[in-house]
Parts: structure tokens; sequence; C-alpha cells
């Protein structure tokens, strides 16, 4: 084995193809992963995302060679690994409940794969040094993982993933157990690390934030399909489908169901309850090819897209403040217009009665349209 | 309805102090949260009132009973516990009448149905009350420990981190929820919490406590915009606030904040001026809100050159990740795109958003 | 680990080497009760035959002559006395396991809840009666007996059988009751309930399975005990285990019913011991292991 | 009023345990009794009882076969737990494997352990005798394994084994299934050996399993006696005459319950001392593999 850091060592690009998974629970068969296609290029960072139970960990398993894939191929660097056992496919992994090894301090729980692979204690102490700085775990080295807290436990587990020479990296929710001070500095550094090394890394999470804030590309996934794969800007902006609109973002977007009818050169949109009536125009995320008069559609907007404003306007509508949440960093209003409420990301401090009224203007720049049966973006 | 008041309360365990000297008043209807990190003692508190833990020292009344230790079934209050505690035997109703039927209410049959339906439809859990708690999702089964304490009616509600088990999105959902029923509830809610987004939303006042101790009590307002010192600031704020040691600089009769490295310089509003020359500080750290920081394009006045390393994109917001000479600061702005890769930025610095504090963390005030 | 992708040969024979293994260790463990099953079933001639006979016409008549004393060909004597000795194994052992659970389960909930003083005292006089050696204890029962008249009485028996079921009960159920959380119990004294009422409304409901298989088990060691009967007993109050040593007299051996009698005394046991195979890990380690 | 609430609220932990005790404290009226028969010249049948002070101790201490039956005892126990730990271990770790059939497997081998220690016993008597299917399994004529002096007592090892193993393999079974499963992957993963797995992980995190059905198997064994008194009685001569059983035969045969009791109290102190390390090594293993 050469002697080097953490800097990467080998081409690595991960490739899915119809791969599934099905097994079995009290003689009742559960498909976990219905046929993933997908590549993860060398140096990418792509994170799986999706809600518990969607399939991107078994998926990950698979990657791993700790589940049996149930059809399909996964391919690392071109080479089918499908027969190949975990130990022999050259991966990573950062398990999300640590698979810390008790018995032993952090130090040798970090330095166990290159100890398993017998590098010599020189290659061995100064990588240690380097992933244990990264991570802040100078400190607690010595000690046991059973007397160190969740989050460096977590970090532990990290560690002795990052130490290791693969060829490609999988952490399954390697941020989850931290508080929210250290899941920033964490986040930022494992970032920096993978834009100065770029490894490849495939990284699973249920937490949209950390998803955008990390990701070259996201897979969404949800019910073990994948529902868009693409760059963080466009998952949040062009979702491909309701389910990704509303995972993605916090507060979720708002959601107003209505019908499109014919104006001017574009269409105007009006909910069903009448109470809110939009224009929606060429500027809109999305538009229609044709649509017939009074198509029923549903309208998604984001909640930093509407904005309270003094004077109405075309964009613009009246609606009840129903409760207002003064966070500090920002505001959260929650209003009511006929049927419909809506959540507005606002500034904070605002001086807000309940039952007040208000008048919001929705950027018209911002509009989703989804077609309800299919659940699609138009 | 009733009041609730803590005199020189203090909790040890062994001979370990959880929480002490503890002074606080809840007034009746008042929605009060008590916040801090893991191992404030912010838990012990609510079991004291509750009458669930002894008091080691001090003096708790609700009203003007005092809460005696062990006498928990005679105190009508409501809790609602962290990991919501329903009785597995039992169905949703059953869980729901059984405060009813204990010997200090003793309702009718009737009353009680009546009672457990009426609570449960408000809280859209109606569909469920032949279940039992297995078969509920983390979300219902909140709903449900909601809903037992609702249908009593008590001078007291407690609640202990009520909405920490729950995923996030609904945890935000469930949030603006009970900020509207709370409106509906003419009840004092004393409410522990370790999500400062919780305790800014719902609360009337805060009480933040560290390690048993009393920080600062106050409104949302005043916790945010004037905390008592750096642990109050870094604990309100996400990502948290940047803290910058530096020194004061007088230059032509104005004061000006200066990092020791002279890399940021930005002025002092006037009003702390008195103060800061009467305690003849130096030394002093900035606090700058990650929001009080704009990222700017081009070169002005006001703008400090920064090596901006990394930069985020949650959706909403934009985040920096910025060093200038020894300093690391964090940015967040509403929009202004993504970097591929490390570049030199400008930013601005709202100073009079900027908190100041002594050597000692306390936050020097105006006057 | 569990189903690791590659099937190949190496796989086939630790397969092999696995199931060998399992059928020897099973072979160790079920060959006597197997040969002494087919004993039950022979005569006598057939038993003593100097090559031991794994085919033969198999016959009930050990089980007739223990169970109603019929005079069985080839044998001496009969003893109906073993069906008495059955009977005073139920009645003292589960005499004991009610008794036991009357006093012991409220006094595990007492341990796993409550804090008190001398709490950990308690529980450790309780767990001493399992180390003590039994010839210590049962001497001075045996004088105590003498005198009180409890000598070759039921109750007597009943009483020293708490040796064995008390400690088993106390330990295993206050594990059952502290894995109850906390938070529920302090919802139910929040709820207006008093201890008494907790203890009977939510927490015996709780422990329910933990408890039918603690009984279950403390009935099994106490059935299984020899040493008390043998020495507090007489034949009236003979359980099972001292009547089955009966069949092996200075006169005679009459080994096919002494092998009816062993079927017929543990077969109770190996039926209920499969109903709390899921607790069974719990009971034997005195709650040390939640299996 | 608030006083006596209060007391009655202190009291109720003691209302709960109040039944139980007074059944404790009867059961342990007889312990501090034979604690004192001990040192009496108690003799069943005599009437008149002649406190004697630590003189049955000394008797007993100065006797041969006393000591020749602590250290039998001991060598019992000794050899008892070696054979138990390693074959159990060896079971449990058989049937770990997740195997078609395994269920059935792990259900049967409970069986010897509910069987009535005496019982089991008998019908090892039955299958050892000179004439029984041992013999004409191993091809053995004849031999007495139960009745030779030197093969007595590693015969009663065999019964001894053949009834607690399954105990051993079933606690220790239970330990392994609740080790759990991700450090086995990460291993994996990380490329350890088998072996390495086992030495590194496996081992360290069943020790405390180990030494929990150690310290059982140890307060078992040195009290043996059902199993001797079912077939050999301490014979042939006394090459199976563990302490439990001598202080029987002293006591309900030649009627010295001073002297009997004085063994007792002698075999209580080591069974409290072997038990107390245990615990310690117990409590030591456990945390090691909690990793504090």
């Amino acid at each position: 084995m050469r002697e080097r850091g953490l800097e990467k060592a080998d081409m690595a690009e991960i490739r899915l193809e119809q791969v599934r998974k099905d097994y079995y629970s009290r003689k009742k068969k559960i498909e976990a992963v219905k046929g993933i296609d997908l590549c993860c290029r060398d140096g990418e960072f792509m994170v799986f995302l999706g809600p518990s139970g969607c399939g991107k960990t078994t998926t990950m398993r698979m990657i791993a060679g700790l589940e049996p894939i149930t059809a399909g191929s996964i391919f690392v660097d071109g080479k089918k690994v499908n027969d190949l056992a975990a130990g022999e496919r050259n991966v990573a992994l950062a398990f999300e409940n640590y698979a810390l090894y008790p018995p032993l301090t952090t130090r040798e729980n970090i330095a166990f794969p290159l100890k398993a692979k017998k590098l010599s204690r020189k290659v061995i102490e100064s990588r240690l040094k380097e992933v244990a700085s990264l991570l802040g775990l100078e400190e607690v080295l010595d000690r046991n993982p059973g007397r160190l807290g969740g989050g460096q436990q977590q970090m532990v587990s990290l560690a002795r993933c990052l130490i290791r020479d693969a060829a490609v990296y999988l952490m399954d929710e390697p941020l989850s157990h931290l508080d929210s001070d250290q899941r920033f500095q964490v986040r930022m550094r494992l970032k920096t690390l993978h834009q100065k090394t770029r490894r490849t890394i495939i990284y699973v999470t249920h937490d949209q934030q950390e998803a955008l804030a990390l990701a070259d590309r996201i897979a969404v996934m949800n019910d073990g399909r994948l529902q868009q794969l693409d760059t963080p800007e466009n998952i949040y902006s062009r979702p491909r489908n309701f389910f990704v609109a509303d995972f993605i973002g916090e507060p979720p977007m708002n959601f107003i169901a209505g019908s499109l009818f014919h104006e001017g050169n574009g269409f105007r949109f009006q909910s069903e309850d009448k109470s809110l009536s939009l224009p929606v125009r060429a500027h809109s995320l999305s538009l229609p090819q044709e649509a017939t008069d009074g198509e029923s559609v549903i309208l998604g907007v984001r909640p930093e897209d509407i904005s309270p404003v003094l004077s109405s306007s075309e964009h613009s509508v009246e609606v009840v403040v129903e409760v207002y949440e003064s966070l500090g960093e920002e505001g959260i209003l929650e209003v009511r217009c006929g049927r419909n409420v809506l959540v507005i990301l606002s500034k904070p401090r605002l001086s807000l009665r309940n039952g007040q009224r208000l008048t919001v203007s929705i950027n018209p720049h911002k509009l989703v349209l989804f077609n309800p049966q299919t659940e699609e973006r138009l | 309805m009733a009041s609730v008041s803590l005199i020189n309360v203090t909790k040890k365990y062994g001979r370990i102090p959880a929480v002490s000297q503890l002074n606080l008043e809840v007034k009746a209807t008042e929605f009060f949260v008590i916040f801090g990190p893991a191992g404030a003692g912010k838990t012990s508190t609510l079991k004291m009132i509750a009458g669930l833990e002894e008091v080691t020292e001090g003096e708790i009344s609700i009203g003007d009973t005092r809460v005696r230790a062990r006498a928990s079934d005679e105190i009508d209050v409501a809790m609602i516990f962290e990991t919501y505690a329903l009785y597995p035997h039992f169905t949703v109703f059953e869980n729901m009448a059984f405060p009813l039927k204990s010997k200090y209410r003793k309702l009718d049959s009737a009353e009680i149905r009546s009672r457990v339906e009426d609570v449960s439809r408000s809280l859209e859990i109606e569909g469920f009350l032949q279940r039992y708690p297995a078969e509920l999702s983390g979300g219902q089964k909140q709903r449900v420990s909601l809903g037992r304490a609702l249908v009593r009616k008590p001078r007291v509600f407690l609640m202990d981190e009520p909405l920490s088990h729950l995923d996030a999105k609904l945890r935000h959902q469930m949030r603006r929820e009970l900020k509207k029923l709370r409106n509906k509830l003419q009840t004092s809610v004393i409410f522990v919490t370790h999500d400062y987004m919780e305790a800014l939303s719902l609360a009337d006042r805060i009480a933040v406590l560290d390690k048993g101790r009393l920080r600062q009590v106050g409104t949302p307002d005043e916790i945010y915009l004037a905390p008592e010192d750096v642990f109050v600031a870094s604990l309100f704020g996400q990502p948290r606030i940047n803290l910058v040691e530096g020194l004061v600089l007088n230059q032509n009769d104005r004061l000006f904040f200066s990092t020791t490295d002279g890399a940021i310089v930005f002025p002092i509003p006037a009003g702390l001026r008195e103060c800061l020359e009467r305690s003849n500080l130096e030394k002093i750290t900035a606090g700058i809100r990650p929001t009080s920081i704009q990222i700017i394009r081009e070169q002005s006045p006001a703008a400090v050159r920064v090596w901006s390393f990394l930069s985020e994109d949650t959706g909403s917001k934009h985040l920096y990740y910025m060093r200038i000479g020894e300093t690391s600061l964090t940015g967040i702005t509403e929009s202004g795109g993504i970097m591929e890769k490390p570049e030199k930025l400008f930013i601005s610095v709202e100073t009079e958003k900027v908190l100041y504090f002594d050597h000692a963390g306390k936050r020097i005030r105006e006057g | 680990m569990k189903n690791r992708p590659r099937q190949n040969a190496k796989d086939t024979r630790k397969k092999v080497l696995i199931y060998s293994g399992i059928v020897l260790f099973l072979i160790f463990a079920l060959f006597p009760i197997f040969w002494i099953f087919l004993m039950s079933l022979k005569t006598d001639k057939e038993i003593i035959a100097s090559i031991p006979k794994f085919f033969f016409r198999p016959t009930l008549e050990n089980y007739e002559a223990i169970l109603f004393g019929l005079k069985a060909a080839g044998t001496e004597t009969s003893r109906p006395d073993f069906i008495l000795y059955f009977k005073n194994s139920l009645i003292i052992t589960s005499g004991a396991v009610i008794v036991s659970l009357l006093v012991g389960v409220p006094a595990a909930y007492a341990l796993a809840r409550f804090k008190f003083k001398f709490k950990e005292d308690i529980a450790f006089t309780f767990l001493s009666f399992r180390f003590a050696p039994e010839i210590a204890v049962i001497i001075p029962i045996f004088v105590i007996y003498r005198s009180l008249g409890l000598y070759n009485t039921y109750i007597g028996m009943i009483l020293v059988y708490q040796l064995i079921t008390l400690p088993l009960i106390v330990w295993i159920m206050r594990g059952y009751f502290e894995d109850i959380p906390d938070s529920i119990e302090q919802a139910a004294r929040l709820d207006g309930y008093s201890w008494f009422s907790i203890f009977r409304k939510i927490s015996l409901p709780l422990v329910k399975p933990g408890l039918a298989s603690t009984a279950i088990l403390s009935f099994i060691f106490a059935w299984n005990n020899f040493i008390f009967g043998l020495v507090l007993g007489a034949k009236e109050t003979f359980p099972v285990t001292v009547g089955t040593l009966g069949f092996i007299s200075y006169e005679s051996v009459l080994w096919g019913q002494m092998a009816a009698a062993s079927m017929v005394t543990i077969l109770p046991e190996i039926i209920i011991a499969f109903f709390i195979q899921k607790y069974l890990v719990r009971g034997l380690s005195l709650g040390a292991v939640r299996g | 009023m608030p006083i006596k609430n209060s007391f009655s609220r202190r009291a109720v932990p003691y209302f709960f345990v109040l039944p139980a005790l007074f059944l404790t404290i009867g059961i342990l009226y007889p312990f501090i009794l034979s604690l004192y028969y001990s040192l009496t010249d108690y003799r069943l049948g005599s009437a008149a009882i002649e406190f004697i002070g630590f003189k049955n101790y000394l008797v007993i201490f100065s006797s041969a076969s006393f000591w020749r039956s602590l250290g039998l005892t001991a060598g019992y126990t000794a050899a008892s737990l070696v054979l138990q730990i390693g074959l159990g271990l060896a079971g449990a770790l058989l049937l770990n494997n997740d195997v078609k059939g395994i269920q059935v497997a792990r259900s049967l081998i409970i069986l010897p352990l509910m069987m009535p220690p005496v019982v089991a016993a008998l019908m090892w008597k039955v299958i050892m005798a000179p004439n029984g299917v041992l013999n004409y399994l191993t091809g053995l004529v004849q031999f007495s394994w139960l009745g030779t002096n030197t093969a007595a007592l590693p015969s009663l090892l065999i019964i001894d084994t053949w009834i607690y193993t399954p105990f051993v393999t079933v606690i220790l079974l239970a330990g392994l299934r609740s080790l759990p499963q991700e450090p086995y992957e990460a291993a994996v993963l990380d490329g350890g050996s088998p072996w390495f797995i086992f030495r590194t992980l496996t081992l360290p995190l069943l020790k405390p399993f180990i030494f929990i059905t150690a310290l059982f198997r140890t307060i078992d064994s040195l009290k043996t006696f059902d199993i001797i008194y079912a077939t050999t009685k301490g014979g042939p001569g006394s090459s199976t005459m563990l302490l439990q059983v001598k202080a029987y035969f002293e006591s309900f045969r030649h009627y010295s319950m001073g002297s009997a009791l004085s063994m007792m109290m002698v075999l209580w102190l080591v069974i409290f001392v072997m038990s107390r390390v245990l615990v310690g090594f117990w409590a030591r293993s456990s945390r090691q593999a909690l990793g504090r």
C-alpha cells in the first residue's frame, strides 16, 4: 500500500442498473427498492435523500455488499461487483448507529481498517492524526466509545470511514446525532475536504437542508423509486413532481388546488374556492404548452416567495393572519385565504395580530404548476 | 388556571446539584418556556413542579397551595412527557378517559365520553379512539398525549419537550398548531425545550437555564435582541452568532471595534460609549449574527475584504464560510448565488445589530 | 454478514460443517432422554438384555404399573404410590408458587420502583437464599419442623420451597417492572392515582407475560427439587423426584417403571417449557441477562 | 395532617415489601440457627445442646476426609466449569448460525435443562450401568462407570455436563444474539479476518455473559448433591464425596448436626467469596463490553 494522507486514491464511478431489492417479512413480500438507475461520477458528492423507508439506506447497503441484490447490477469503476463480498469491494461506510467496536478505544476503532489491512504503524499513525484533527477527535483518542457522547461516537464512525483508502465512501446519516452547532461545523469540514480531495462520496440523509448544502447532485427517492436526480438548485426550484416539491424546503412549499383559464398570452389560475386568482405567464417556472379552459392544476409556491406588501397589485391576494411566529432570524406567518392555508417566510418581528387582514404578493417568477393526476410538474 | 412560583429551589442528586437556587414566577395563563441545553436541569425543574421529584431545598407553589413531594396525584396539573407515556394496554379512548376516572374527578361515563370526543375532534384523532398506542404513528401518539392532558382542564400544563421526537417537518407544523391551540387555551403552560425556535415561537416569556442556574428570563425579543451574556446569545440562532475578539479603538473621538489583527474595523454605536469608558474596557468581544453580515460583490467604503472558502445553498438561504486574517465568520444571505470554488468577497456588517460582551461574557449595555 | 452475496463451494462446506456440529450436539443432548423413553416401553427382561435393543415390541405395562398399580408381568411389586407423589408434587409446587407470587410480586415492584432505606440489602437477602448450601438451612428447619409439627406436612413443604421460588420471582419480576418506563407511572400519578391503584391498573397488566413465564419457571424449579422432600417429608408428602428414586431400592431395581416414572415426571415440564422459551434466558439468569 | 400524610407516603414502599419481609425473616431465622448450631455439639436425638465454640471447626480442619472432600468439590467445580463453558460456547456459536431448521434445534437443546437433576442422574445411571447402552456403544464390557473408584467422578462430570451445558449454551446464545450487528458489518467491510473479528470483537463482547454463566455454574457445582445422591451416594469409597453429600451423611446418618453445619458454613464462605470474585469480573467485563 502506498504511503499517503487523506488525498484521493482510486478512480471510482458507481453505476446502478435496474437495481431492485425485495425482502420477506412474515411471508409478505416487501419491495424496498423498485428498480433504480443512476450513475455517481468519479469524484462526485452524491446525496440520497428521502423520507424513512424510501429505500435509500437499502440501496446504499447493496452498494456496500451488505445486502444481496435481488435484481439488476452494480458497477464500481466499470466492474460488476454483484458477486463480490463486502470485504472485497473496497468501499468504506460510516454507519448511522456508529457501529463502533465497544471494547476498543477510539484510536483503535479508527485504526481498525488499516490494522486489518496490516499497514505499517507509521502510516496508520500519520493518517490517524490527520483524520482526528479534521473531526476534532484528538482529545478523546484514548477513551472508549461508551464514554463518548452520541455526537462524538458518530464522529469516530465517520473518522473510521474517512481514514480508509477506498474507491467510494458511503455515509449513512453521518451527522444525525450531532447537535446543531456541530452539524454545521462538520458539514462545512466534510464539504471542504471533498472540494480538496474529490473523493467519490455517496451520502444518505433525510435532512433536505443537509442534502442541499452538501451535494453536487441529489438523488431524491421515495417508495423505492428515484424521483429526481439533479443539482441542488434544480431540485429546489424545478422539482420534477409533487413529492420532490413538498419534501424539499422548510417550511414546505404551499400547494393550492385550482384551475387554469386562458388569459392573454398566458393563463389565469383560480383556486377551487375562488378566493385566490393569479396570472400565470411565460416568466413562471412552469407553463403548460396547452390547456383547456378550466383544467385543474395544483399551484405550488415557496414560503419565501410570498411577502406582505402595502398595496395590492395583480400578483397580490388578501389574507387573514392565523399564526405569526417570530423566530429570531426570520418570521413564519400562517395565513388563511378562503379555504387555503398559506405559510409565508417573512422578516422577524413584524407586529401582527391574529385575525388581522393583510395583503401579500406572490412572486410570479416562482410559480410552479402540477398535474393533480400524475403529480408531475407541467 | 393558576400561577406557579419557585422560590430558591435546589435539587441535588447525591451531592451533584441539578438545579441551584432557582427563582421563577409563572403568571396565570402565561405560556412559559424553560429553555437550555442538555443537562441544564429543565426536566428536573418540571418534575419538581409536578411533585414527581423531591425538592431538596426551597419551595414550589401552584396558586396558593404548596407542592409536596410524592403527592402528584393530588395537585391537578397535567404533564405531557417527551416519550408520550401512553398506557400501552389501553385504547386511545381509555388513555384519554383514565384521568377522568380517578378518585379526584370521578366523572360519570356520559360526561367522560363527551369530553373525550370533544377533545379528540379538535385534535383530529377521533378516528383512532379504539386503537392501541402501538398502532399509532409518532405524531398521532403525540396528539393523544396532548388529548389526555386537555380532557382534564387542569390548573397548569407541563410539557416536557413534547415535539422533540417528531421529524423536522411534523415538528414545525405541530409547533404552529400548538401555538394556535395556545391562543384558545386559558391556562398556564410550562414548556421545556432545547429547540430555540420552539422557545421563540411559543413563549410569552423564556427562562434560559444552564447547568441548573438561571441565566436570563425575558420575552423572546428581549432574549434574542438583548441577551444577558455570550451563553444566551449563542444558544439562539442557527448558525450560531459569530463571536469575534477585538479591541476598542478611539479615533477622532469616535469609538471603533477592531479585531486584534486589524482586519475588521467598524464603529461602535455612540450609546455604548459611556459604559465602555466607565468600565475602561479594552478587550471586548463582538457578537455578529450571521444575518447581520451582508455579502457584497464590489468594493465600497464600508466593505471588508474576506476570503470565502465555502458556500452552501440550502434553498431559501445561502451560507458563506469566511476567513479574514485570524477571524472566521459565517454569513447568511437570502440570495446571492453559490460559489463554485473559494473566492474573495466583500462583506459589510450591520453595525447597529452587533452585540458587545466584556471579558466575563456579560453584554455591555447602553447607559 | 447473514446473507453474503456470494454462494460458492466454501459456503457449502461451511454449511455442512455447521449442520454436522449441530446434529452432534443434539445427539449428545437428546440421546439419554430418547433412550429412557425407549426403556419405558420395554419389559424388564428386554431392559437387562446384555445387548441393548433398539428394536422391540413396545408395551405400555410400565405406565400401567405406575399409574394404576397393575401387576405387570415379570415384576414383583407394583408402585401405585407414584400417583400420590405426583399429587404431592402438584400441591407443594403450585402452593409454593402461589405464595411466592402473592408475597414476591409486590416486593419486586417496590424494589424496582421505589427508593427506600435498606433496599439493596433486602434485595440481596432474597438472592442469598440462592447461594446458601441447602443442607445448611435444612438442618435447623428439620429441627424446627419437628417441634412445630410441620414435618411431613404440605404447609411445611410449601414454606420451605419458598427458598427456591421466592428469590426467583422477586429477582426476575423486579427486572420486568424496571422495564416499564418511569414516565408511564408518573403519568398515572399525575392523572390522580395512588401507588396501589397504579400497581393494580397499570403495572401489573403490563408485566403479565413476564409474570406468567416467571411463575412457570419457578414451578419447574420447584418441581425439580429433590433434597427438601428427601429430608423434610415422608411417604405422605414425598414429591415425584424422591418418589422416582424409590424405584431403586436395596431389594430390587424396577428399571422399566422407573423409566416410565421419569417420563411422566418430565413430561409436563417439557410441554410448558416450550411456551416460555422466549423468557427462559431471563429467568435462568435471575434477570441478569435480558434475552 | 400533612405530617401523617407525608409519613404514609414514605411508608408506601414498605407496604409492598412487608409480606415478603416477614417470610424472609422466617427463612432467615433457620440461617442464623444453623450458624449457632455449628458452634454446638448438637446431635439429633440428644436433648442437651452445649455451646462448644469453634471446636467443630477445629475438628473438621484437622480431618483429612474433610480436606479431601473440599478438594474434590473444588476440582469438580473447576472441571465442570471448563467443560461446560467450552462446550456451551461451541454450542452457542453453532446455534447462532441462521441456517434452516435452527429454531427447532434451539428449542430442543433446552430439554435436559428442564429435567429434575435427580431424574437425569437416574437416566444416566441406567445408561452407565455395567450392562447399559454406554458400554455397548463404547465397546466396553461390563465396565462400571459409576462403580469404579477412578471413573466415578469423571462419570459424574459427564452427567453434570450433560445437564448443565444447555444452560451455558442458552445464555451465551442469548448473549450472541444480543450483540449489535453493525460492528460486524463494519468489520467485514474493513476487511478483518473471521479470527481477527472473533478475537477483537466477539470475545470481549461476550465476556459478561460468560462470567454470569460461570457465576451460576460455580455456585451450583459447589453445592452438587442431587445427582450424586441418585447415583453413587459419595462412593465408591469416598471418591465422589463432595461437601454437601458428606454433610448430608454426617447429619442424617451420623446425626452430628454441629459438625455437618460447620462444614456447610465453610462451603457457604467459599461460595460467597467465589461469587464475589465472579461478580467483580462480570462487572468489569460489562464495562469493557459497553466501552466504558
